[in-house]
């Protein structure tokens, strides 16, 4: 699958916090750029020198391929992400991509539902499907700018949308209106969506997951997702997105 | 085999041709089949793969992984299809990375150690076999063998009766005497050694009191683990006739340097390559101008 | 003695008051008195003193410190004026020092370890013993001693019959099983064990072939190796019933705070110190913080 | 002798090369500037992050009280100094000092002698001894802008001053003319300027030595300096600046 990833020197274009904890990279990656699609991530380099010794994987946020540039939009949470975070532009990043299956992406009506950053990825995803429905959850109103818009929003302090979790919106959808779902976020919230959709629409759901990652290209065996067929699924290699019910959700 | 000193860059490891003296480590390389679509073997002496075991192995519950920052934690536990999909899936695939491939083997018990590697000589594909007496992350087998030098004879005779192939026997630097195992491999018949396996390491969160792996300890590799090596590799090879090979640490060319001056006849990338799948390319170059220069 | 599990700060070792669990580790402090004059021992639960051996030792031969960049080498080779000189010119000025002081005594035989302990006993000065099987740095005893548990309890022994005062023995990671020789100490009478001295490391410059120590080995230290001794706090700690001081690697709060949730009941700093002289005072701030927040 | 030493968070005032490869670091650092001397040194944290493990020594090469800085003048050799010489203006570096035994500063006629960048403390102790006669021996003319002004040179490439070692300088040189003499440089250097000295010269002449430092304050025993009576002494505590005839310059 990531036969035809590339390891790109990339220039960083765009470096700035879009709020409090949320940094976007705008990096110059010419090859990456043409190939990638949506739901599928890159591995960054935090830093040139000797740590920390792994790559991070973010999820392509946006690509625009006749610029020649692909973009992030990632939560500080650590050392890595912090590091990423202080590239200034002209600085560069080693960048390996495309990592990953990304969407199936059919035609047809798009719903989207996001938990927190798992929002990220939607921008270009939405840019393919040509639109779709978002729902997203967040903790507060912090990111909500990263939303696309039209978002339905609920926040578990109810500073925007309606106050509760993002599983409280989906009460009004009605599944068979779509033919596709996307779902991405924290596993908890993920598994939550699955559980609250009816077993027929399963196989139209695909889901975005996330597991640590050693290598991004399917070597280290450090990412396993729990397989319904028993054993583990490599999230790097058979994901990151994988159909609902590809995923035993008992073991997540 | 070698003594320490000034390196001098080996033209050949087991009697096969190499371009330089960077290998492949077991587990960060899968079967060499995702870099060589990458062509990111050229600079590759030889490819040690990913540990096979008897029966296939789903390896352990998640997390796996914990970069701390400064060095990797590993909980991967000998995940591998088994035999029989390697002889039927993998090797024939592995045929055309067109560089020597290793196969890294473990067991539970020295039977099984012996019945791998029996099984495995139905394929023509690979040049040899590294002998994984020292996998952290496992309960029974792996590292238990590894820390009692004579249980690393018994395993090694056994292997030695099974094949005519060449052999390394990967050590562990976590307990147990590394230079007397080494001498115990030898003595059995072990063309190589591998010095060594990931240190045993553990991470802990402290807000809830519990490890972050299963496990609790993990296997545990890092640049700045270097010195550990080298020493590891200068006691061994000053104690044994068999070449060594070099795990651990390995950056960037100068590291290689080190090691062969230490006494490694062949160095392994592991942990580098997870973050740079062109690092053997990046060594070799490093190396060109680092003896071009001096 | 503790389980592992949430961190909580001891209030007492060795049922001595202590302000927090940070100690200051053996060698990079001398005696505490510099420091005392700098005014830094406030946030210190312990002083464990530089080795002292029965007669006077120059140490090995320049260089002595090598910084990798990633790690400290240190040969040091147990420099130290001999028993007599401690007691006449040292131990009076550490009586000053205000914090309970632990000598660590190290020696070439077992009847060396008994010799200095049973001098050092004319003292008033100092709370108990740091017992040294664990010094890389020198040929005869050090690290010899450390690597076969029996021989650490024979020592342990040794150094009961001449005290009552409370001592711990200082481990090594370097080969041997640090869980059983703590086991044994333990069995002899021994009241705490410190886990560890430092690691066997190497530093070749490739462009002679030659170590930068006369020795070859060295003694390593890095904050890069905590997750090494977390490990071997979390073993040591499960498997004997005397404190277990922890000492490799600490450089901030959540170090110690992982080190105590290992097993910990005290927990070292050296190589961080020699760098930030301030850094148990950091470190306490760090963990009022912390332990705040959380 | 350590026990006035203070640990500042020195604000960098001043960070540029002067040559290739020669850094000049002016720091404000009050407390220090108010008690050091021509010999002491600093040790100084390259890095606020965990990496190098030790601080790096050096001399204090000028020392403006009134102000409150402390300057230095060093070549990059190897990661500390590299990152060191990185510093800009408005950053803090740690400084641990003043650290060890100074010249003595008797009053009388001076005659410094330095070898490469030995001559980095040079300044500062002219400023003590109100002059003195300066030879140098370089081995190019890279870094004689460093020199104090009227220094007299040998350059082993002959791209400046005679072609030569500085011990050449020495032939001309009546020992009997000066009261205090001050050398410093490569442990080689100074041990042949020591033992081309008259033997009456010996005790009058002080040697700024150099060791591998662990902590430079006294604690590590990382610094040995061979003993003329046997054994050692240590660098940091008993030096870096030794009466020539307390050396064993056999061992050294
Ligand atoms: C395919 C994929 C795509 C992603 N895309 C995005 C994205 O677009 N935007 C975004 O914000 N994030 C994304 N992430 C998450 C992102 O990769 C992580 O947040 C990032 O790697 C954290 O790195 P760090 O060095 O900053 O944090 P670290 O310092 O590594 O850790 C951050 C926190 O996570 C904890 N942690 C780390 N590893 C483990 C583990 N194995 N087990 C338990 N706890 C652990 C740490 O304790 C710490 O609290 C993606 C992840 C994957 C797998
Ligand atoms: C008291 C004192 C004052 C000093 N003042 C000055 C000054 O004013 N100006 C100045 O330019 N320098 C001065 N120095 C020297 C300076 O401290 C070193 O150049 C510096 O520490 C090098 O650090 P680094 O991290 O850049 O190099 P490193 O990376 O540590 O090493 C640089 C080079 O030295 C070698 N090396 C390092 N340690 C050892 C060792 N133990 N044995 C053998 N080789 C070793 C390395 O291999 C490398 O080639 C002084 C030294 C002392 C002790
Ligand atoms: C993710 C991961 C998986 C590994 N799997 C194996 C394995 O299956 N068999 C083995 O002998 N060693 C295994 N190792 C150890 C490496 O082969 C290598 O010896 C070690 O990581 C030290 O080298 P490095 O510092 O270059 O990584 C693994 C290491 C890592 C990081
Ligand atoms: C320079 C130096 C000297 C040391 N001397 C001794 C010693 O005399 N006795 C001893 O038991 N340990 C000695 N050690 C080991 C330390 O006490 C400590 O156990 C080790 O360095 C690990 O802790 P750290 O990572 O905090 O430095 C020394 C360490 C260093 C760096
Ligand atoms: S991250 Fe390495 S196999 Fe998926
Ligand atoms: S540098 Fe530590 S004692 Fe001198």
């Amino acid at each position: 699958m990531n036969g035809g990833m590339m390891d790109e020197s990339a220039l960083v274009m765009e470096s700035r916090f879009v709020d409090d904890g949320i940094a976007r990279l705008v990096l110059e990656a010419p090859g990456i750029a043409a190939e990638c699609r949506p739901g599928q991530f890159a591995m960054l380099e935090p830093s040139p020198g000797a740590f920390p010794v792994t790559r991070r994987p973010l999820t392509f946020s946006g690509c625009d391929r006749s610029a020649g540039t692909v973009s992030f939009l990632f939560d500080v949470v650590g050392k890595g992400t912090s590091l990423l975070s202080e590239a200034s532009p002209g600085d560069r990043i080693r960048l390996l991509g495309p990592l990953g299956r990304g969407y199936d992406i059919t035609p047809g009506r798009w719903l989207l539902i996001a938990g927190g950053m798992g929002a990220a990825g939607f921008p270009f995803l939405l840019s393919r499907t040509g639109g779709g429905l978002v729902l997203a959850g967040m903790r507060s109103s912090r990111g909500i700018g990263c939303l696309p818009a039209g978002s339905r929003l609920a926040t578990e302090d109810g500073s925007a949308g309606v106050r509760g979790l993002v599983t409280d919106l989906l009460v009004d959808i009605d599944w068979d209106a779509f033919d596709s779902v996307a779902v991405c976020g924290p596993a908890p919230m993920m598994k939550a969506v699955v559980l609250a959709a009816p077993r027929s629409a399963a196989h139209r759901i695909q889901v975005s997951m996330e597991s640590g990652m050693g290598c991004g290209w399917g070597v280290c065996g450090g990412c396993p997702v729990p397989s319904s067929g028993g054993g583990y699924l490599s999230c790097c290699r058979d994901g990151p997105v994988f159909r609902a019910d590809c995923i035993d959700w008992e073991r997540v | 085999m070698k003594a320490p000193g000034r390196p001098s860059i080996p033209a050949s490891f087991w009697g096969i041709p190499i371009p330089g003296p960077v290998a492949l480590a077991s587990g960060t390389c899968g079967f060499g089949i995702e870099l060589a679509e990458m062509n990111l073997l050229d600079d590759v002496a030889f490819v040690f793969s990913k540990a096979v075991t008897p029966e296939p192995r789903d390896g352990n519950e998640p997390p796996r992984i914990y970069d701390t920052g400064m060095g990797l934690l590993n909980s991967i536990g000998l995940a591998n299809p088994g035999i029989e999909k390697v002889l039927s899936d993998v090797l024939p695939r592995a045929a055309s990375i067109g560089r020597p491939l290793v196969i890294n083997v473990a067991g539970a018990t020295v039977e099984e150690f012996a019945r791998t590697v029996s099984a495995l000589e139905a394929s023509g594909v690979h040049a040899g076999y590294e002998v994984n007496v020292s996998c952290p992350n496992v309960e029974a087998g792996g590292m238990a063998f590894g820390v009692d030098p004579s249980e690393v004879g018994r395993v090694t005779r056994a292997v030695r009766r099974e094949t005519d192939r060449p052999f390394a026997v990967k050590l562990t630097p976590n307990g147990g005497d590394m230079v007397r195992a080494a001498q115990e491999a030898e003595a059995a018949g072990a063309d190589a050694v591998t010095v060594c396996n990931t240190f045993l390491g553990m991470k802990i969160d402290w807000r809830t009191g519990t490890p972050v792996f299963r496990r609790g300890v993990a296997g545990y590799s890092s640049p700045a683990l270097l010195p550990l090596v080298v020493a590891g590799v200068w006691q061994v090879s000053s104690a044994v006739g068999i070449p060594v090979i070099a795990s651990g640490g390995v950056r960037e060319a100068s590291d290689v340097l080190e090691l062969l001056s230490a006494g490694a006849s062949l160095v392994q990338v592991g942990t580098g390559v997870l973050r740079r799948p062109s690092l053997p390319s990046e060594i070799a170059a490093g190396l060109r101008e680092l003896l071009c220069e001096d």
